[in-house]
């Protein structure tokens, strides 16, 4: 087949190539004027929707059932605390990240915990925990804004080479995400248990460990991503992660991921994560009210599902 | 036509392809009222296409199927379904979730209507009782409760139950994969009485000694094609072989019994029963009738070696699974992954996978044991059944652990490359690896050095050496007097 | 004599900053309230989910449990109404503010939402008599604060004509939501003179303008502490100048009082109006400074000032 | 035949003991709860949770998921609080149309093989939207028949109870009973296996969201009667709250394994959950994470009867 060809068999294609549409309709409103401003916008926010989203994706590689609820009560956890402990110091940045890290540890370690101790479903096990970070997260600050650190409100909100920091840094996280899936044993490892949990069980794969290990990994991109944020957008706020549960999921299935397990897919969030913004700012550019913009959002999810689904893509 | 008779089924002239595999290659067959047709062939030989193409579930690219010397047109499911066509597949097909009443539903789709809970249990029970008489299986339980043999039991009586349409012919395809000795018994035995009454039945097996005993006729395939076609007492065990195009290396039978017990065991579980010890280089039997505990050892055996939580560096214990659906090949997957995630360890530095290294032993194997595909990189589904067992077989020898645990590994492979296998497990065996044995076939139990039989989830008798024979077995498992 | 009642604040959601300012106010003044022995209890209960079928579930508990009066700041003006009326049968006296609900046999505590956006406008005709384009940033969709809100912005653009709002967007009442809506609005509108707001979302417009080269219009702020320190670092850094407008969290006490002096047999007027908070050019810093670092302008109500606003109404 | 449970039968032990220990200590926190009153207050808004839970059911019991629930309930709602008042005729027009698009979206997650969860997310977006639209902000009314059915005053025991009742069992029979109901588990149990006997899964399928969505319809009608009126996020957090009970009262993601029963028992559960806490008086800061405290217990408690269950087994 003709390597053109062949890269409609690819899951991911669909969602860059309507957010491909999407970025050209909206720029097309002021004829090209807005390119470089939408551009930069899109990698900006789409950033964070791609970290959260890389973790979800692993997690929903686990297999079916598999999912974390916790995501935004962990963001905001994470940003919340590590606000307050920076306490607008430069020097503090660093302590900052650990505890951000700790902080993801920890609340991964509560989910796994949950999901092995009383073998309840992780939607409902993530569910109840993101309730009790909640709570912590209440507890620790009430809701003060606390502003970042000057250089890591800096950082955050500026460019490199014309590419927003934020985004230089997802794709980074990216990059690793990427190796971790397709060259290490741990990425075979959660494609196996994601296909097969007995199966991968009786093939020798530590299958506790690795789950573990993901639960882990996404509840720290989580809070990575709530830091981030919260610098990003001059302090942490109690209802920041809160649009995070449905984008998190959406651009993961969106972006090509087999919902059952086992295929996981990282490009596809890219695309996904500019899809997602993009087409929120096409329907605000064309000023169609809540309802219509809702509707639409709705509609080109599916019309994306639909074109790319159907056909299973073959893996190797 | 020749006779009086009118073929239940004829087909003629059957082409199906997948791709650039020739599944059926033009073939014709026909099945009369009152005959068993055995059919017999290696792996991926074409004998669960022709079936589909029966059961109306694969319309063929060329070719024609017809019924009573009447062309179907337009045959699928339901037109075979209401001329009786009935089918027990290779892999079990109820829904586990249901119970057997509620699967007796599905099976038969005109069983509607007010109070058909009644109906259904009359219908099931009244076939089970008939093809298996003595079983204790209630018709209100779910199907997922049942063991492997139970459920097979269910699909097969679901088979020849009758709700309306009575069954003309039933397809059987590899139906005592899970069935012991004396459950088969019942089964061929009703088989004979079906036929005697008139109706047809087409039998797949790869025990040929069944199909040598059951059949009116014997058909042949072989890469698609229908190669040899005679009456059951044209065929001896030897001749069958042969026109399956199977060098059938003959068993060289018992091994020559050594001195291993002096050496210290390298496994050892205190099950229920006589206490369950290994020694290196042994080949160990796991015996008795199906389903008596011998596969929970065999996960005790498993679960008790290898970490859950951390990778073991240096695995003891490695295992070929029986069921291969549900615990042993990962469906999205190439045949080559599926080959080498259990010796990843080997062929990785530092958590990083080393492809070259995986190719290139990939490619031993598939040598080594034969695996019928043109690319390693095709999907695993894409093989035969037979040919996925072979793939699990590998996966498991591929790895370092000494010790191999197998749960009646041999379901659905073929003569031919049953002898291959066998062959590398002596070799195996003979440079000091462990292998612990289930099996429900006597031929495999007794390749080994030493048996335990087991009944009712203990272990009840062990047999070594001259004593592992079919008799003393037999005995074991019925009698249950511990030695 | 109310010593022997006992009031319940049903709450819908605490995840911003205005609710728990909300909710310390509350805590502080009926805790001294209850320390007086003005009445006997007090309690504060949040819903999880900001759901209006959770804090109806709630409401009916507290019913249960046998409180006198509930003071309710409502997920819904109406969909709470059902079991509103359940407490009022049940004797109970039901005081809403904030969210204020509809159901007549309640007390409202409300806020001239409509006036509020109305006010923006009429604030920015002064300031740029010109006029000029405007972005307005919205609430949270299908919620009436919002619809209220945004109803008098567009009122106050019908009365001053030289406006037009070229762009729309919802940012939630929340920053970081805003800052992504805005900024992904922004290139592909013309030359914007001001931004007209709901509160909690000024900060984060702001911070979305000033990712790009445009001059910054005029952002009418929300009260949070957030919103008027950037004001403040842009009033002493090139003399920016524009206005705050919120409700006070405060209100909760004010609430409180009502329903204490309801239960002391007061006759009061089933609809109360309370100002709104506003803060202008000259009482930023006064206003600043006596705001907690994160938290929202706010004014707490004594037993005195309740009875105030209670003797006006008449 | 010894006396040994069905799996069907312990799926609603479990969640039936849970109901019955929460409800205890409901009545020993607050006595008053126990009366004709108590009992409809704490359980009232349970029926709609109850029936979106059997629509949520409906659809796991094919193996798929439904995110939109809560959005397509508020949008019931919504249409109930508006058209099925004002123009009764268009009114129940448009809920057959829901009913039929949900059927629809059945056939078509079936024929172009897409997940369910994918889709169902974008259709959140679209009722969400359409709820917007019927309603910018909240309002409309109850049709006075719901809010007299709703707060109707039956004989012995209160409505709540005995709708709850009605509810299990027209959802017993319809699932568990019938040949529908059977072809529908059939399908999350084995789909291959449904086909080759003769049926026609794309049917089926669609059957299971149309009757999802009759279900569904039921909750926003019967949600509208207990508040009155409507808005367009009026019921969000049923989708959570529907998964939830369905796995509470025994249920399972995939496999066909589904208890109408013990889903209304776990859409009771979770209500009572909620008042329980309440009743607890916990300091606000804490009173979320109370929530999700108290769903981890309830699942432990779910774990230890599981466990006694296959020791009863393994004997
Ligand atoms: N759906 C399919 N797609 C691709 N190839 C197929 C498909 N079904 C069958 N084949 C191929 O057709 C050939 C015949 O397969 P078939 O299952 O009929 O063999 P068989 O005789 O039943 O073998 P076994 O004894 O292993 O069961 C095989 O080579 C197989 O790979
Ligand atoms: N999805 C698929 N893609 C490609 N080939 C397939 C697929 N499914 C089945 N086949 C082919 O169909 C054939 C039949 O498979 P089946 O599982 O019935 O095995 P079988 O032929 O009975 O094998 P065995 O006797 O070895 O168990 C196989 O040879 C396989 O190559
Ligand atoms: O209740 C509202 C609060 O939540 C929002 O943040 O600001 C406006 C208030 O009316
Ligand atoms: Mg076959
Ligand atoms: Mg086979």
């Amino acid at each position: 087949m003709n390597p053109f060809l062949r890269l409609f068999e690819t899951p991911w294609i669909w969602s860059w190539l309507a957010s491909f549409i999407v970025w050209f309709l909206t720029i097309m409103v002021t004829l090209g004027a807005s390119t470089i401003g939408v551009s930069q916008a899109a990698l900006t926010f789409a950033a964070f929707s791609v970290i959260v989203g890389l973790g979800q994706m692993f997690v929903i590689t686990l297999g079916p059932g598999n999912i974390d609820l916790s995501v935004p009560a962990t963001m905001t956890f994470a940003g919340t605390v590590a606000l307050k402990l920076m306490n607008v110091e430069n020097g503090m940045i660093l302590p900052g990240l650990l505890v951000t890290i700790a902080i993801g540890l920890v609340v991964g370690l509560c989910n796994y915990s949950l999901i092995k101790a009383l073998r309840i479903p992780p939607i409902i096990a993530t569910l109840s925990m993101s309730f009790i970070v909640q709570s912590a997260a209440i507890w620790t600050n009430r809701g003060l804004r606390i502003k970042p650190p000057s250089a890591l409100a800096d950082f955050t909100t500026s460019n490199t080479l014309g590419a927003p920091n934020v985004a230089i840094v997802a794709l980074l996280i990216s990059i690793l995400a990427w190796f971790l899936l397709e060259k290490t044993i741990y990425g075979r490892w959660i494609s196996a248990i994601g296909q097969s949990m007995p199966a991968a069980r009786m093939a020798g794969i530590p299958v506790d460990g690795a789950r573990l290990a993901t639960y882990l990994f996404c509840a720290v991109l989580a809070s990575v991503a709530g830091y981030l944020l919260a610098c990003f957008s001059g302090g942490a706020a109690l209802n920041m992660g809160s649009e995070y549960l449905l984008m998190s999921i959406a651009v993961v299935v969106i972006g090509g991921t087999a919902v059952a397990g086992g295929d996981s897919n990282v490009p596809g969030i890219w695309g996904a994560s500019l899809f997602m913004f993009l087409v929120v700012s096409m329907l605000n550019t064309y000023g169609l009210g809540a309802g219509i913009r809702l509707i639409m959002t709705g509609l080109i999810i599916i019309s994306v599902i639909m074109l790319a689904g159907g056909r299973r893509a073959s893996i190797r | 036509m020749d006779g009086i008779q009118k073929a239940v089924i004829a087909v003629d002239g059957a082409k199906v392809s997948f791709g650039a595999v020739k599944a059926l290659d033009g073939v014709t067959l026909r099945v009369m009222p009152g005959e068993c047709v055995g059919l017999v062939g290696h792996n991926g030989a074409g004998k669960s296409t022709i079936v589909s193409v029966i059961n109306g579930g694969l319309t063929p690219q060329a070719g024609s199927v017809a019924s009573d010397d009447e062309r179907l047109e337009r045959y699928g499911i339901n037109a075979a379904r209401a001329r009786g066509v009935r089918c027990v597949f290779q892999e079990l097909s109820l829904c586990p979730n249901l119970s057997i009443v509620e699967n007796t539903r599905i099976m038969h789709r005109d069983l509607g209507g007010f109070g058909w809970r009644t109906r259904a249990q009359k219908i099931i029970e009244q076939s089970l009782d008939t093809v298996f008489p003595g079983h204790s299986i209630g018709s209100s339980r779910a199907v997922g409760d049942l063991s492997i043999a139970e459920r097979q039991m269910v699909e097969i009586a679901m088979a020849f139950s009758d709700a309306g349409i009575a069954p003309r012919l039933v397809i059987l395809d590899e139906p005592t994969s899970s069935l012991d000795a004396s459950l088969a018994r019942q089964m061929l035995d009703h088989v004979r009485r079906f036929v005697a009454a008139g109706g047809s039945v087409i039998f797949i097996s790869h025990i040929l000694h069944e199909i040598l005993e059951t059949s009116d006729r014997i058909i042949v395939m072989k890469d698609g094609r229908v190669v040899a076609e005679r009456p059951a007492h044209g065929f001896d065990h030897h001749g069958l072989v042969e026109a399956m195009g199977t060098v059938a290396k003959e068993g060289t039978g018992q091994r020559l019994s050594r001195e291993q017990a002096a050496a210290p065991p390298i496994l050892s579980h205190q099950a229920e029963g006589l206490s369950f010890k290994a020694h290196e280089g042994e080949i160990i039997g796991l015996a008795g009738l199906a389903g008596h505990g011998q596969t929970e050892l065999l996960l005790a055996l498993h679960a008790a070696q290898s970490g859950n939580w951390r990778p073991e560096r240096d695995p003891l214990v490695t295992f070929v699974a029986g069921d291969r659906r549900l615990n042993g090949v990962f469906e999205l997957w190439s045949i080559l992954r599926n080959f080498s995630i259990a010796s990843l360890g080997d062929l990785s530095r530092r958590g990083l996978i080393l492809a070259k290294e995986e190719e290139t032993k990939g490619a031993d194997w598939k040598r080594r044991i034969e695996i019928r595909t043109p690319d390693l990189h095709n999907r695993i589904l894409s093989l035969s059944g037979g040919n996925q067992q072979k793939v699990l077989f590998a996966r498991a020898l591929a790895t370092r652990a000494p010790i191999v645990l197998m749960d009646d590994p041999m379901r659905g492979v073929d003569v031919g490359t049953k002898q291959e296998v066998y062959k590398i497990i002596r070799e195996e065996a003979a440079r000091g690896r462990t292998f612990v044995w289930y099996s429900t076939e006597m031929d495999e139990v007794r390749l080994c050095d030493r048996v335990y039989v087991f009944r009712e989830g203990r272990i009840m008798d062990e047999l070594a050496a001259d004593a592992v024979n079919e008799t003393n077995i037999i005995t074991a498992s019925f009698s249950g007097v511990p030695a | 004599d109310t010593s022997a009642k006992k009031i319940a604040l049903s709450n819908n959601y605490a995840g911003n900053s205005w609710r728990q300012a909300m909710l310390t106010s509350w805590e502080k003044v009926t805790g001294e309230a209850v320390k007086a022995g003005v009445v006997a209890a007090a309690d504060a209960f949040t819903t999880a989910e900001n759901q209006a079928t959770e804090q109806a579930a709630q409401i009916q508990n507290m019913i249960l449990q046998g409180y006198d009066a509930i003071v309710l700041n409502a997920a819904s003006p109406t969909a709470l109404n059902g079991a509103v009326k359940e407490a009022c049968d049940a004797g109970i006296t039901v005081v809403s503010f904030d969210g204020i609900v509809t159901e007549p046999c309640a007390w409202r505590i409300a806020v001239d939402f409509k006036e509020m956006g109305r006010s923006q406008v009429e604030y920015l005709s002064k300031k740029l008599p010109d006029g000029g384009n405007l972005l307005e940033i919205r609430g949270l969709a299908g919620v009436f604060v919002d619809d209220e809100i945004s109803a008098g912005i567009h009122e106050g653009v019908k009365q001053f004509p030289q406006f037009k709002i070229v762009g729309s967007v919802h940012g939630d009442w929340a920053q970081d939501v805003a800052q992504k809506a805005v900024a992904g609005i922004l290139p592909s509108l013309p030359d914007i003179v001001g931004v007209v707001t709901q509160g909690g979302d000024g900060y984060g417009a702001a911070q979305a303008i000033a990712a790009t080269d445009r001059k910054m219009p005029i952002i009418v702020m929300g009260n949070r502490e957030d919103e008027l320190r950037w004001w403040k670092e842009q009033k002493d850094a090139k003399g920016y100048e524009t206005m705050s407008v919120s409700i006070a969290p405060g209100v909760s006490t004010l609430a409180f009082w009502v329903a204490q002096q309801i239960l002391d047999g007061k006759e009061v007027k089933k609809d109360l109006v309370v100002p709104f908070l506003r803060i202008d050019q000259d009482n930023l810093e006064t206003n600043l400074a006596n705001t907690q670092a994160g938290g929202v302008a706010n004014v707490e109500y004594t037993q005195q000032d309740a009875l105030k606003v209670i003797e006006s109404a008449k | 035949m010894t006396l040994r449970l069905s799996s069907d039968a312990m799926r609603l032990v479990i969640p039936a003991l849970s109901l019955t220990l929460l409800l205890a200590a409901v009545f020993w926190l607050q006595p008053r709860a126990m009366s004709y009153v108590g009992l409809n207050l704490l359980f009232n808004l349970a029926v709609p949770i109850a029936l979106a839970t059997i629509a949520q059911m409906l659809v796991m019991a094919v193996n798929d998921l439904d995110l939109s629930m809560g959005t397509f309930v508020s949008f019931i709602a919504c249409v109930t609080a508006t058209f099925l008042r004002d123009a009764p005729v268009t009114g129940v027009l448009i809920l057959v149309g829901a009913i039929a698009t949900y059927a629809g979206l059945g056939v078509v997650i079936h024929l172009r093989n897409l997940p369910s969860i994918v889709v169902t997310l974008g259709m959140s977006f679209v009722w969400g939207g359409l709820g917007v639209l019927l309603l910018p902000a909240p309002g409309g009314q109850s049709p006075d028949w719901v809010r007299w059915l709703m707060t109707v005053k039956p004989p012995l025991a209160p409505m709540a109870i005995v709708a709850s009742i009605i509810i299990a069992v027209v959802a017993h029979l319809v699932v568990m009973r019938s040949s529908l109901g059977v072809l529908i588990r059939g399908i999350g149990g084995n789909p291959r296996s449904v086909e080759r006997a003769g049926w026609s899964i794309v049917a089926a399928r669609g059957a299971a969201y149309g009757l999802a969505g009759v279900f569904a319809v039921l909750a926003g009608i019967a949600l509208v009667g207990l508040t009155t009126s409507a808005d367009a996020n009026i019921a969000l957090r049923y989708t959570l709250l529907s998964i939830a009970g369905v796995i509470l009262g025994g249920g399972e993601f995939i496999g066909g394994r589904v208890s109408p029963i013990g889903a209304v028992i776990g859409a009771l559960t979770l209500t009572l959950a909620g008042s329980f806490l309440s009743f607890l008086r916990i300091s606000a800061d804490w009173q979320i994470g109370a929530q999700g405290a108290i769903l981890i217990i309830v699942l432990a408690f779910r774990l230890m009867l599981n466990r006694v269950e296959k020791r009863e087994k393994g004997r």
